[in-house]
């Protein structure tokens, strides 16, 4: 299950859930990203970003994220996934995206959130704008980023 | 028609969300598409030519330069995502 | 900070507690392991495991689980981790284990979690019995949890 | 003294938690304790013989079987570990 969304998540909650729905999983692997107080990289001052907003494209973000929880189901055998991932405006310290995966097995479960978090990287149409002092600017996609999905090639 | 919409930086460089463009056989592909935005104004030539790497989704599925369009096609421009 | 006890454990609060320490933490990823309705593989019949009774070895199973962590920390810039292993009688559905690493980075949080699980599960000094009927027998290792640690070898 | 701990399965084989046993220049290696048990009654014999592998560990470390052993040393035997 997949929700894009601007409110808070729980992940104590998220990981109630999927106890509950994955019946004899062996394992829970849960994912929390969060909000970085990086520093702007186009500034001379190292400031503190203020905030960040998450920019999406509503229909194409929720299809994306079944597509890659399909395609992880494809190579795991999953007993149950659950992405969420936040929009609009993010503080430091906030969370912005949950991946949850249960299975029989740990690796399966581990090896799944792993792969659902490289692909949303860079695959699924998020755009982030970070706020440092009086200026804004997108943030720059990552090489390490793509580099991490060449892993997961066959 | 082809429902065109852009996303963050190049929304903020175009200054524009979405714009509709008459289907013809001169836009037959994402290629043509660019070259047809690129001669409607100056600020679209700039945009396209100085952005970087521009993704392309037809009908919400990223798609090369070379795919054939279709009437009535939801064609997106935007910068490499930065989810997660 | 490891734990070894016979209670419960809550993964949400567990979660919180990392966010709380692990001051500009990018990551956070959270195992837990769940003890499965297996089947005792000596046994003609298909039958259900009823109960597992946890044994350990006090005072180096504290030190082994300190040791894996301090391996983790040289190998990954971790913000926090978290271990916790149940011991005693405990049922299927029940929590087992709990890892939990934070990191600025998502792919030094997995990995460490991962690491930690792996090195936990054929180095620390635990040791599973399994009832199902009327007989109870000791859980053989497995092979598989051999050959996951070879993957961490330099 | 060594101090000898048994766990899980070889607890159960042996029937005993503990067993302290002299310290001499006859047990002086880990292999040599292991003789040294067998030796003193048949049920230990059989049951080192028959347990698979057996881990070994000294002052709670595990050691190989040529591990060099001191007066005092807390040894434990037990089969390969199954927990997480």
């Amino acid at each position: 299950m997949i929700s894009v969304q601007n409110e808070d998540f729980d992940p104590g909650e998220e990981y109630s859930k999927l106890r509950e729905d994955a019946v004899d999983a062996g394992g829970i692997v849960s994912f929390t990203g969060l909000v970085r107080e990086f520093y702007d990289s186009n500034s001379s001052e190292d400031e503190k970003v203020q905030s960040l907003f998450l920019e999406h494209y509503p229909g194409m973000t929720e299809k994306c994220l079944e597509q890659i929880c399909d395609d992880a189901r494809q190579r795991w055998p999953l007993l149950s996934v659950r992405v969420i991932h936040r929009v609009g405006e993010l503080a430091p310290g906030d969370q912005i995206v949950f991946v949850g995966t249960a299975s029989a097995h740990r690796q399966a479960a581990f090896d799944a959130a792993r792969f659902i978090m490289d692909y949303l990287k860079s695959k699924a149409p998020f755009w982030k704008k970070q706020k440092s002092g009086d200026s804004s600017e997108w943030v720059a996609s990552r090489d390490s980023d793509e580099t991490a999905l060449e892993e997961w090639q066959d | 028609m082809l429902n065109i919409h852009y996303f963050a930086s190049i929304r903020e460089r175009l200054n524009k969300e979405t714009e509709e463009i008459e289907f013809s056989q001169s836009v037959s592909t994402v290629d043509e598409l660019i070259t047809h935005l690129q001669n409607i104004d100056s600020a679209t030539e700039a945009a396209f030519s100085s952005a970087g790497k521009i993704l392309v989704a037809v009908n919400q599925t990223v798609v090369n330069r070379d795919h054939v369009l279709t009437d009535n096609d939801e064609i997106a421009f935007f910068p490499p995502m930065t989810g997660g």
